[in-house]
């Protein structure tokens, strides 16, 4: 039973179709979307045997876990670069993390409200920005990597769930602006542009995968983890299918448009399940910037 | 009292004055029929369209699938079907027990009256709440799990008061003097209903039953929250078995998703070939709707012929 | 008040009324009523609209008691075991299996002709089919109906005309073996051929039970009852045979009534 | 006068009811049962309560009420937390207005029109076409609001963002119509047609009658048919959280984006926060809210109703 | 068939049914009625129930239209311009602006006492409020309410008893100036003392227009008509001045029915 973040959904929605194919149908898999807290509440509450985290799992979430006694592993399955876009007649071309904070800073509610107020050089044209609800990791994550404090954003944007209206808002609207996972950006190439974000070394750098990998798409991409409880992972069902999924998941990555990690990084799941390595490494806080390397380096560590 | 030809004239001029409102208020009538079906063949044209492609057998039997191409509907609508089983095997009773009790049994005093307020108030209530109370009530506190029983149950409240409503509205059109006639004959209250009420009332409240389970057909957000999956390849165990007694139950707690899900999950994917999935999917939802109230017209009219007053 | 005794003539009492009132809530609808019916009698209730006469016709089988804030007073007593049948701790559902009603405009239920008749069987729980099969000929034939639709028993009952429904309702109240047959101006929907039919009717019936009728009609009063009873606003202004009451009426405002001076 | 007691031909009363203490209880037993049913809908709200009420509970050990009440911004989950349900309830207050704005006279007319003026054929086949409207899935509706009205509607107002309530609340109104109209078109044809005939014979037109007699005979029942409209409105969800831009601001014109008490508990229920978190509570206290007005609504018809009984 | 013409009184003919058929769908309702209304007199329709008098009565001011599958056949003259007023190429309401109609049961809109009086005038679109208020002073005084009324003409009009509920949709009808009043047994839900007010008001009204009853009661229709007609089945059997009817009829059933042998 897997549950949690429809982020991660369809990477684990492509693993468990195929590995149901892989047994024929005997074994069961069946994937949810109650969220991320949702998942994790069931998750905790030992209902479900693997959680869908497009967010490390928070320091109450720990505590409510180990409450009940509910143990688990950690797996970062892929990396997902948060993607700035804007319409494709937009003169915009790329955006600093300052120039981002300008925009989204909870001080500029009802301010800044014009392109030409984030950079003198922009055009004289109203601001419309469109983000992802309040509650998603998604925001938390990109508040928190512009502003430097998550959830610290202004509030007067278009905000949704589902990151399919965003396409629409910022299709539609020549002076807007927005972000959400890249999948959305890639499948819909055609009527969005995405913007180089320049990173702490100073270059732009649009989002892509060879950039997540090495680092340079920097500080909007993330980890999208899963995790699997210790006593689900006795069971042999689930045991085959956690291996199954480090097996295969790099290519259903791809195929669902996020960035695999390298096979390095898979190696290194199985190996703390071989050996029985539970917790996180994140300390019950999100990371922002965390660059594929460093994750593996406390991966290693753990 | 001879009327002139003037004065015959006037009137006639009058009423064509007025008659001509008549005229207008039929155009706007027609016009207001005109946009409320409109909008559902818009609607529907529209996803039909957009959706046309992936209306084959295929989908029926496919269960879903990472490639929009090969995705079908198989657990969902199946899924479907069983949360309207046990929504109507709920709702149905509980909701003409009550409807029955309200007209038929309730004292006039102020329980009734807070009964009454408070069927109406659930009417209003918005569905996430029932999703949230279901959440709460069905999964932790009774431990029924993410199943096809909780997401019944919890779309049986959800209709409860469409059925109790419905239910007093056609018991409030039999004429008095039925019940008369059965209780001279000595019948007691509940012969009455038994033998009266409840058979003469059938085609209102199957009138009810259906616009309650149609509205219940296309909810999304109370499922969710009670945790309906997205992924699942594969069925509930069957109702029926080869092993005595032939009939199982355990498809009662098996886990579900439903087609409103479906549709919700593959409209907010970013492969737009998926949204072509959640239109053909939104079609056979619309034709499920519809068809149910095709049935419901049919057998209200079969019921009716035999019942006059 | 005033005692209206039976007058001395052939009849047993079946039933009657003791300082008999009836209260609509606060409105006093019946007052003080006495009134006697005799065995195998027709009795006819007669008095302009509003007088009561159907809330007095309907106490008897407590029909009443369906509403609430309605109200008896007073006796109103069946013979020959004296039960009172305005006694709140005599069952309703027993009151009603001993007296029945036939009402104003033919209400069969919307069964078949052999439903509807057998349904005061299928209450008191007869399942035997023997035993309704004869119960329904017998019933019919008694509502002189038997003819007309023995061939049609599963037939709808609205298939049949007012009149026919009429009796039909008739068989239905019959077939309980009823003691007292009530009828609340039953031929008033009817047309002339089906009002003569049911007046012949009840001249068959009287033999068996105990009837009284309400009518609007003097005429009707005239021919088919033995004794009539005049009310106005809630009161029994005079009760007497019928030849007596339309020959010469002791009240003024019954001759009043009878001569059409009103109404 | 007295009757003779001893030449009683009559059957033993007492067999013929023999089976009278066993029909009591009987009918004693369906009685609470069917009591039972009824009742439940009362624990149903109970329990609806209970939730809200623990969960709202240990929010407003962390929010004060007033600030609650008074604070004229909601942003629950920002780092900069405000709690000002103004802000959601002008948000649905707005968009539920443009759905009645739609919803009221549109059901109306189609109600006047199906039992007045139309023939019998075509009212029977109508009316359930109608109900199809609100039985499709809500998200459905949602997705139709942004992608097939608002394009038109910008096409009249070209200064519309791509999300607004006006947009929403419009779908929204179309979807309650057959609320509107269903229940009021039963309540005009149960008026009497005694009533018709007495205003057809002092030479009426169909729409003097239907207008002036037929409309205020059945006030009371459109009224309740608004009533349901208004409670569906307020609670709905789906085509908000699409369509309406799930902007917390406080907004009295429809022509902008908002969030509502409704998108937001289901964007929060949905989303990634960790449950028992103020954030998470909120959706409760939002929702207790929101119960407590559909309340007031229903208390509103149903003294509304008492007053003006049909008295025909 | 036979016709019957207006016996040779004073009176001037106002509306004549010439060879008039109603059929409701395949139900012949009305057998070719021959009949005249003298102006300013008041015509009695009677007839055991079912025989046709409403359908007769609801002919004249084209109620039959509101319901689909009836068909009228015939003439139906107005004098003195000799509208034929079921003629379909005239329109139903011009007849309706002609003729009043009362029914049987009182049926005042659920509005003021004002606006009841006031709703024919309404209708027309007169908006004027003196004439309006004159219109409902002279309506109500013409139908003896005027000064029961007076002080709470903006009550609501169900406060009214049954009898003043009556009169109130009499002077309804007579707020709009009509040629001819129908009543179809306008007393038949009142108690004896409206009635008398009512039968009263007939007797002032006729100085004014023409009046067609429909009744129930023999003695009303002897006690406020001028001339009386006699239906049965759906004819025409007798017509003739009402003194003439009642005491010597031509037609052995007319007879029967005065004398209450039968209906
Ligand atoms: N349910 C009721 N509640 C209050 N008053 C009522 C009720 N039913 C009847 N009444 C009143 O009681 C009185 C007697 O009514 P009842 O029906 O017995 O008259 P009736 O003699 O049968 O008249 P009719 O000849 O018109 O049938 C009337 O004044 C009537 O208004
Ligand atoms: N709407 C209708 N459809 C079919 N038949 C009808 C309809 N209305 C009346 N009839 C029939 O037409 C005949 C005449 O009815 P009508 O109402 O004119 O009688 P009436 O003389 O007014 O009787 P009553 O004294 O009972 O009012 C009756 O046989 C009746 O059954
Ligand atoms: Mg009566
Ligand atoms: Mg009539």
């Amino acid at each position: 039973k897997v549950d949690g973040s429809s982020t991660v959904y369809p990477v684990t929605e492509g693993v468990a179709e195929e590995f149901q194919k892989a047994k024929k149908g005997a074994m069961k898999v069946t994937v949810g979307i109650s969220g991320t807290g949702g998942g994790f509440k069931k998750f905790c509450r030992g209902e479900t045997d693997v959680q869908n985290a497009s967010r490390p799992i928070t320091a109450k979430e720990m505590e409510d876990c180990a409450k009940a006694g509910v143990k688990y592993y950690e797996i970062p399955v892929a990396f997902d670069a948060l993607t700035v876009v804007v319409n494709p007649k937009s003169t915009i071309k790329q955006l600093t993390i300052a120039e981002l904070k300008t925009m989204w800073e909870p001080a500029a509610q009802g301010k800044v409200t014009k392109w030409n107020q984030v950079n003198p050089s922009f055009p004289d044209a109203p601001l419309k920005l469109f983000g992802a609800g309040a509650d998603s990791g998604t925001f938390e994550y990109f508040s928190e990597a512009v502003t430097g404090k998550a959830k610290s954003s202004r509030g007067d944007y278009t905000a949704s769930e589902d990151d399919n209206v965003l396409v629409q808002g910022v299709q539609r609207d020549v002076n807007a602006i927005g972000y959400f996972g890249y999948a959305y950006y890639a499948e819909n190439k055609n009527k969005l542009k995405a913007v180089a974000i320049v990173n702490a070394a100073g270059k732009a750098v649009e989002p892509s995968e060879a950039a997540v990998i090495d680092g340079s798409y920097n500080p909007l991409a993330r980890p999208i983890l899963i995790y699997v409880s210790e006593a689900g992972y006795k069971r042999p069902e689930v045991k085959e299918f956690v291996e199954y999924y480090l097996k295969h998941g790099a290519q259903m990555a791809k195929e669902v448009k996020y960035v695999p990690l390298p096979a390095k990084s898979y190696e290194l799941s199985a190996d703390h399940l071989k050996k029985g390595k539970l917790g996180t490494v994140f300390g019950g806080k999100n990371e922002i910037g965390i660059k594929i390397e460093e994750l593996l380096a406390r991966e290693a560590k753990l | 009292m001879s009327l002139p030809a003037e004065e015959i004239a006037a009137i006639r001029a009058n009423i064509a004055s007025r008659k001509i409102r008549d005229l207008i208020f039929t155009g706007i009538g027609i016009l207001c029929l005109g946009i409320a079906m409109m909008t559902i063949a818009a609607l529907f044209v529209d996803m039909l369209v957009t959706g046309w492609e992936r209306l084959r057998p295929e989908f029926f039997t496919e269960f879903p699938s990472r490639r929009a191409g090969q995705a079908g509907i198989l657990s969902a609508w199946v899924g479907s079907v069983l949360v309207m089983l046990v929504t109507a095997a709920v709702a149905v009773p509980l909701g003409v027990a009550a409807g029955i009790w309200l007209e038929e049994y309730a004292p006039k005093h102020w329980i009734t009256d807070v009964i009454e307020i408070n069927i109406n108030n659930l009417a209003g209530v918005p569905s996430i709440i029932y999703g949230l109370l279901a959440l709460g009530l069905f999964v932790y506190t009774f431990g029924l799990g993410q199943s096809v029983r909780t997401a019944g149950l919890t779309l049986a409240l959800l209709i409860l008061p469409v059925v109790i409503v419905a239910t007093r509205e056609a018991i409030r059109s039999i004429p008095q003097m039925i019940r008369e006639a059965a209780y001279a004959l000595g019948a007691t209250k509940w012969q009455t209903v038994k033998d009266h009420i409840l058979p003469y009332s059938m085609p209102g409240i199957l009138t009810g039953i259906i616009i309650g389970l149609s509205r219940a057909i296309g909810e999304t957000a109370p499922i969710i929250t009670i945790g309906a999956l997205t992924f699942i390849a594969f069925l509930p165990p069957a109702p029926i078995t080869d092993v005595a007694p032939y009939v199982s139950f355990e498809w009662l707690k098996a886990p579900f998703t439903v087609m409103p899900i479906q549709i919700f999950n593959w409209t907010s994917r970013p492969d737009p070939n998926f949204h072509q999935n959640a239109a053909a999917a939104g079609v056979i939802l619309v034709a499920m709707t519809l068809s149910m109230n095709a049935l419901a017209i049919w057998l209200r009219y079969r019921l009716r012929k035999n019942i006059k007053w | 008040m005033n005692t209206h005794k039976l007058p001395p003539t052939p009849a047993k009492v079946k039933a009657e009324t003791k300082n008999f009132n009836f209260y609509y809530g606060d409105f006093h609808a019946l007052k003080n009523i006495n009134l006697q019916l005799g065995e195998n009698q027709v009795t006819a209730l007669i008095g302009p609209s509003g007088c009561g006469k159907s809330t007095l016709l309907r106490s008897f089988n407590r029909m009443h008691d369906l509403y609430a804030g309605n109200r008896y007073e007073g006796e109103l007593l069946l013979y020959p075991d004296d039960t009172n049948l305005v006694d709140p701790r005599v069952d309703p559902i027993e009151v009603r299996m001993r007296l029945s009603m036939v009402f104003q405009k033919p209400n069969p239920f919307p069964k078949s002709i052999y439903e509807n008749v057998i349904y005061g069987q299928r209450v008191r729980g007869v399942t035997k089919r023997s035993v309704l099969d004869d119960k329904v000929e017998e019933a019919l034939t008694n509502a002189a109906l038997w003819n007309e639709v023995k061939h049609r028993l599963h037939d709808m009952a609205f298939a049949l005309s007012g009149g026919q429904q009429q009796r039909l309702c008739i068989a239905r109240a019959l077939a309980t073996d009823p003691e007292v047959l009530l009828f609340d101006e039953p031929t008033s929907a009817l047309d002339p051929i089906a009002t003569a039919s049911i007046e012949e009717l009840i001249h068959e019936l009287k033999k068996k039970v105990t009837i009284l009728i309400v009518t609007h009609n003097m005429q009707q009063a005239a021919r088919v009852s033995d004794y009539t009873a005049y009310m106005y606003l809630g009161e029994l202004i005079e009760f007497g045979v019928t030849d007596e009451i339309f020959i010469k009426p002791k009240d003024k405002r019954t001759e009043d009534y009878i001569t059409g001076r009103f109404g | 006068m007295t009757p003779s007691v001893a030449a009683s031909a009559a059957r033993p009363v007492s067999d013929r009811l023999a089976k009278r203490a066993s029909r009591h209880v009987k009918e004693r037993i369906i009685e609470a049962i069917l009591f039972a049913a009824a009742a439940i809908s009362v624990f149903v709200t109970l329990g609806i309560l209970y939730v809200l009420l623990k969960e709202s509970f240990v929010f407003f050990s962390q929010v004060p009420l007033w600030d609650f009440l008074t604070d004229t911004q909601w942003t629950p989950l920002f780092d900069d937390a405000h709690f000002g349900i103004i802000v959601l309830l002008s948000g649905t207050a707005v968009s539920s207005f443009v759905a009645l704005l739609v919803a009221v006279p549109i059901g109306t007319v189609i109600a006047i029109f199906l039992s007045e003026f139309a023939s019998p054929r075509t009212r029977e086949i109508a009316k359930p076409i109608l109900e199809v409207l609100s039985g499709i899935p809500t998200v459905v509706f949602g997705f139709f609001a942004l992608l097939f009205v608002t394009p038109i509607l910008q096409w009249f107002i070209p200064s519309l963002p791509g999300f607004s309530l006006l947009a929403a609340g419009l779908v929204m109104g179309i979807m309650i119509i057959p609320i509107v109209s269903s229940i009021s078109e039963d309540a005009m044809r149960a008026v009497p047609m005694a009533l018709r005939e007495g205003s057809y014979a002092m030479g009426a037109t169909r729409l003097q009658t239907a207008l002036k007699v037929v409309f205020p005979a059945a006030i009371s029942g459109i009224g309740a048919a608004y009533i349901l409209g208004i409670a569906r409105a307020v609670g709905e969800t789906m085509i908000l959280a699409i369509a309406a831009g799930m902007q917390p601001q406080l907004v009295w014109n429809p022509m902008e984006p908002a969030a509502t008490i409704t998108s937001f508990i289901v964007q929060v229920a949905l989303g990634d926060l960790p449950h028992g978190s103020v954030g998470y509570n909120t959706i409760f206290a939002a929702g207790l809210t929101l119960m407590l007005f559909t309340l007031v609504f229903n208390m509103l018809g149903f003294w509304l109703q008492r007053r003006y009984r049909e008295r025909y």
